[in-house]
């Protein structure tokens, strides 16, 4: 579906990093934790593609979903211009979406800098189903640390480490990770962040022999599964498409080079 | 309903409106029937069929440019039986006229293709593909050549009874000795253009943004030469062309029209609206209604049959 | 003073950074000097000379595509005479080195453009535009045809002790193969690319939006096509490249360098903000003193030299 | 000059007219009555060119600069999509202006649609020389005609005509003007709007003998002179650039084919 979404709050929060809240009741309604959204930013033709941004927020109730972005190049930097009352262009919810109906009660989410973004609405989701939850939360310093108060909120264990050690422990989410899977139990493992984290995580998880997702990204061409830009090689040999079979893959499914 | 004429033939397929996909941008159709209403389609054009199947380029596939964005999948696809089993009589169900895309890299693949889609009802039409780089002649596209355009139209027309649109490479010298090449060999129909061959650096990374390193060009930057691509060889064949390149509103679609396309392809204007096909369809309808035309044939070409065509110079230097 | 080496040689001629400015979008230089340092610049790439006065095209000669602009002036310039007498010498104030870019629209009068420029002291290279149709050879451009451009360039060496660089046209099948012969008939340097071939409608009115109905595309829409240009061919050939299209920002510069591109010029860019040329100057300084370079060489075809650097496929078919 | 205008007003004054007031001051204090302003649109790249906009006032002293500006198309639709405090990427003043050193006290100024926009800081100036003004002003209908309180404010006839006679006169300036100049005593002549309007005004001017100037258009390409995208034949074989030769030039100097 494409819907325009109107901006109720569009606040920087952390270095480089904003958060849009949008009243979009037909994607709020549809979206499961894990999914994202193309945004498209101009009617013209430069930026020409529409931008994957993860559900950060879903409130179906209310009609809002939010999102947590990286001001990192012009598609990004017109989405931290607009304004309140703005309309924005969304195409979606895409993709497959996180599942959590895994065994056991505990789950561990490890989100590696702004990777954490679709992580609070699984960690909503698991709440509800009362499942315990541990956020591993890797930055590169304290500024770019955010929204950990919606954790905090839901009674989930928070983790820190920064790269610089300005903030929790100095290091990579792997370190607090492995000492988890081998002092206590865990039952599940959801990642998100840069791909050389999520290697390691997945290393990590098939060391000790747990089950898990990962959400991953590729450079999209259309969302939508035509394209096959997206296109990823899984261990099998057969392609998955990030937009549509994922953006979350089973841990082991997908095969780096 | 209404009263203008929107129906085109292409060889023996008349299509009821000019407006079809363009191959690898819109799958098999099956992916975007939440958008759009597949049977309201001129004709799907699916992703291009190889023989056999093939996993594609290595990942970045695709990269934006400034109004274009460059890819380079590599013809991914399941290879021509999986297509023929699972996928066609899915995107038939819809009936609307589908045209099969197809490449090889070497010409007898042409007509093995072209025979195995032969014994399918459900397909309506061939499009030949002739844009990837020949093995046997060095590495050059076989769409550069025209004596290799003409044999792969011959031998793809030799073993189907169904009418053969031959998509061109624009990254050629004289697309217009190119398209009568086709034509000569018998084409039903033409499609230009493909994408454009184009590269971007990755700065950060100081490489090649893509992993194949090249890619094609597609999206509104390329509309110009794609327009110009038209005008100039509608001008000098008699078959049919299926404009594209660059369409993302109904607005550049009626450009195509009138630069001399019969009819128009949506590849990247999907990325941006996935219901862009609708609206071009419907726009193209508005527009004929409001200008007081009764049948779509009255704008083909018009830019050039018309009492306002000038005389083509050199833009350089006015020769 | 930075301590970056930016300076480049291309033939005898040595400039101290790699910035030029496109032919036919600058002037002369005297027009930009309330925006642009003249002597700031590595060269000052000047207007389309021709033998005699020319008038141009019909109007409109420019009109608006996505992320580009279509124009065909015509080489509208007062001839090469009145240039010597009345521009060369205000322009040569200024210091900086001057590249004359010079058109014919037959063979022999690039080597009379050559031998009437030699005996001027101000101008340091000579630049020739190959986009012209060759009118004794049917009108195709003189520049896609390498047998054509290897006589061109050998006839305007003779003709000088300047530096030539030949300036080729991005319309053409196998740019390297043109390249070469410019290489072959002596050229000091390459300057790639001039606009690529291009139409639109002006649907109001139902006919082609320039006068002179075809146009040349420049701007950021044809980047890609210009980087793929110089990436292929720099790997070709041994002489400099000036690299051009598109480039709006440092960073596009930057791009053309790690491409292969010896130098760079801005064309289209100058329009969007007169001081474009300044910026691109101070901002491949800045980049280098940034990363840790210290010669600009070191990033000049980084993006095939370096160890980031894969095997170019078929974009289409991953052949 | 480039320089950053900030917006003080961008209303909506008729029929797709709109005025907008910007802060401008170093072109407000280089600009003469027939310049313009070279407008870039935006940071990207589409749309690409700037959009050349007369000077519709001047005021030196307060630092103001004011565009009429009727919407065709992308880069006028931008423009008026602007609001108060935002700032636009200004090149100019560009072109040479009107000259007002002619023998005589009446001029009659003739503008033909948004034509009329560079009008109104000649009439000033105009004034301020104490030569007396007369405007005929013609347009498509009622709704088209704007900013007429201007005129009346600084004591100058006007005369209105429009196509369907919603106000003023039914028909073209061309009526009106061949009755002045055939009744009363005209010095100088000024015309801006449509070409086809621009070639009848210069052929009553040049049937009656009276001097003027008309200020024209041409697609522009880079709006300093660099390009010739703008370049226009005059009647002695010559050609002129619109942007830095124009856009005013003599009555009968260009050749109309
Ligand atoms: C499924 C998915 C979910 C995402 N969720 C978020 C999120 O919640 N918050 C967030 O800040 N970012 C998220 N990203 C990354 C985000 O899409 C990119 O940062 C963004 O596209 C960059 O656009 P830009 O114009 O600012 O940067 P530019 O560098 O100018 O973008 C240029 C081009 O590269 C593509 N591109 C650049 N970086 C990426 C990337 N990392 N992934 C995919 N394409 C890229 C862009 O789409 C564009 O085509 C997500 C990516 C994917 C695939
Ligand atoms: C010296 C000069 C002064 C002008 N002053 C005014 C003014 O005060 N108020 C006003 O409303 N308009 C004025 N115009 C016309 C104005 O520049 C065009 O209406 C505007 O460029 C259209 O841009 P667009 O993107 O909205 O339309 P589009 O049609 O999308 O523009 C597409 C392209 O065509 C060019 N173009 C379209 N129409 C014209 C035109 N009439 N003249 C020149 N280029 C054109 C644009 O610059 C652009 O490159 C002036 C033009 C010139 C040359
Ligand atoms: C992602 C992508 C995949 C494509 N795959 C094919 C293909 O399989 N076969 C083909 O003939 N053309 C293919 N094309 C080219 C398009 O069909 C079309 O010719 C080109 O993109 C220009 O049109 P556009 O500007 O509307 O996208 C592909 C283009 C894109 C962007
Ligand atoms: C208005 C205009 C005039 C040009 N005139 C010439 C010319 O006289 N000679 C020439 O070799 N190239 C000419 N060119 C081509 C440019 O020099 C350049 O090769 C091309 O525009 C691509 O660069 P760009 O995208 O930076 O503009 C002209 C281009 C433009 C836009
Ligand atoms: S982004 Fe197009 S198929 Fe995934
Ligand atoms: S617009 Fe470029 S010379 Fe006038």
């Amino acid at each position: 579906m494409v819907e325009q979404g109107k901006i109720l709050i569009n606040e920087h929060v952390g270095k480089d990093i904003w958060r849009m809240e949008l009243k979009a009741p037909w994607i709020a309604q549809k979206a499961r934790p894990g999914q994202f959204v193309n945004v498209r930013l101009t009617e013209h033709t430069d930026p020409l593609l529409r931008r994957p941004i993860s559900l950060h927020g879903i409130d179906a109730d209310n009609g809002i979903i939010c999102f947590l972005y990286l001001v990192v190049g012009k598609g990004t930097k017109i989405m931290s211009e607009l304004e309140n009352g703005d309309s924005l262009d969304l195409l979606g919810p895409l993709g497959n979406g996180f599942s959590t109906a895994f065994q056991g009660k505990r789950a561990v989410l490890i989100g590696g800098g702004i990777g954490s973004a679709p992580l609070y609405p699984l960690m909503e989701m698991l709440k509800a189903q009362k499942k315990s939850v541990t956020l591993i939360y890797g930055a590169k310093d304290q500024d770019s640390i955010v929204c950990l108060d919606l954790y905090k909120e839901n009674q989930a264990e928070v983790i820190i480490t920064t790269e610089d050690g300005s903030a929790g422990e100095k290091g990579f989410v792997t370190a607090p990770f492995e000492a988890l899977l081998r002092n206590e139990s865990v039952n599940y493992v959801y990642a998100c962040g840069p791909s050389a984290m999520l290697r390691a995580v997945e290393e990590l998880t098939l060391k000790y022999g747990v089950d898990g997702e990962i959400s991953t990204e590729a450079n999209m061409g259309c969302g939508l599964g035509v394209c096959l830009s997206c296109s990823t090689p899984g261990r099998d040999g057969k392609n998955r498409k990030v937009c549509t079979d994922g953006p979350v893959f089973k841990m082991g499914e997908l095969a780096y080079e | 309903m209404s009263k203008v004429k929107t129906a085109v033939k292409i060889g023996t397929l008349t299509v009821k409106n000019p407006v079809t996909t363009a191959s690898g941008t819109f799958g098999s159709g099956l992916e975007m029937r939440e958008y759009v209403d597949l049977r309201k389609l001129g004709a799907i054009t699916v992703k291009g069929t190889t023989l056999k199947s093939r996993a594609g380029n290595p990942l970045p596939r695709c990269t934006e440019t400034p109004s274009g964005t460059l890819n380079s999948i590599g013809l991914e696809n399941p290879g021509v039986d999986v297509f023929v089993a699972d996928i066609l009589p899915q995107v038939a169900a819809y009936e609307t006229p589908i045209i099969v895309n197809i490449a090889g890299s070497e010409i007898p693949e042409y007509g093995r293709l072209a025979e195995i889609l032969e014994n399918e009802d459900a397909v309506s039409a061939l499009e030949a593909n002739v844009s990837c780089p020949n093995v046997k002649s060095g590495g050059m596209a076989l769409g550069t050549d025209p004596d290799l355009v003409y044999q792969v139209t011959k031998l793809v027309k030799e073993n189907t009874s169904k009418p053969v649109i031959v998509k061109l490479s624009p990254n050629v010298t004289d697309i217009v000795s190119i398209a009568k090449a086709a034509e000569e060999g018998g084409a039903d129909g033409l499609n230009l253009i493909n994408s454009v061959l184009g590269l971007a650096i990755d700065i950060e990374h100081k490489r090649p943004a893509l992993g194949n390193i090249v890619g094609g060009l597609s999206g509104p930057a390329i509309k110009p030469i794609a327009l110009r691509m038209v005008y100039q060889t509608a001008q000098a064949v008699t078959i049919p062309i299926i404009g594209l390149g660059g369409i993302v509103s109904w607005q550049d679609a009626i450009e195509f029209l009138m630069a001399g396309a019969t009819a128009v392809g949506i590849g990247t204007g999907n990325f941006l609206d996935p219901a862009t096909t609708m609206k071009v369809v419907d726009g193209i309808e508005k527009y004929l209604e409001d200008h007081g035309f009764s049948d779509i044939h009255e704008i083909i070409g018009i830019a050039w049959k018309g009492q306002n065509a000038g005389k083509e110079g050199c833009h350089v230097c006015s020769e």
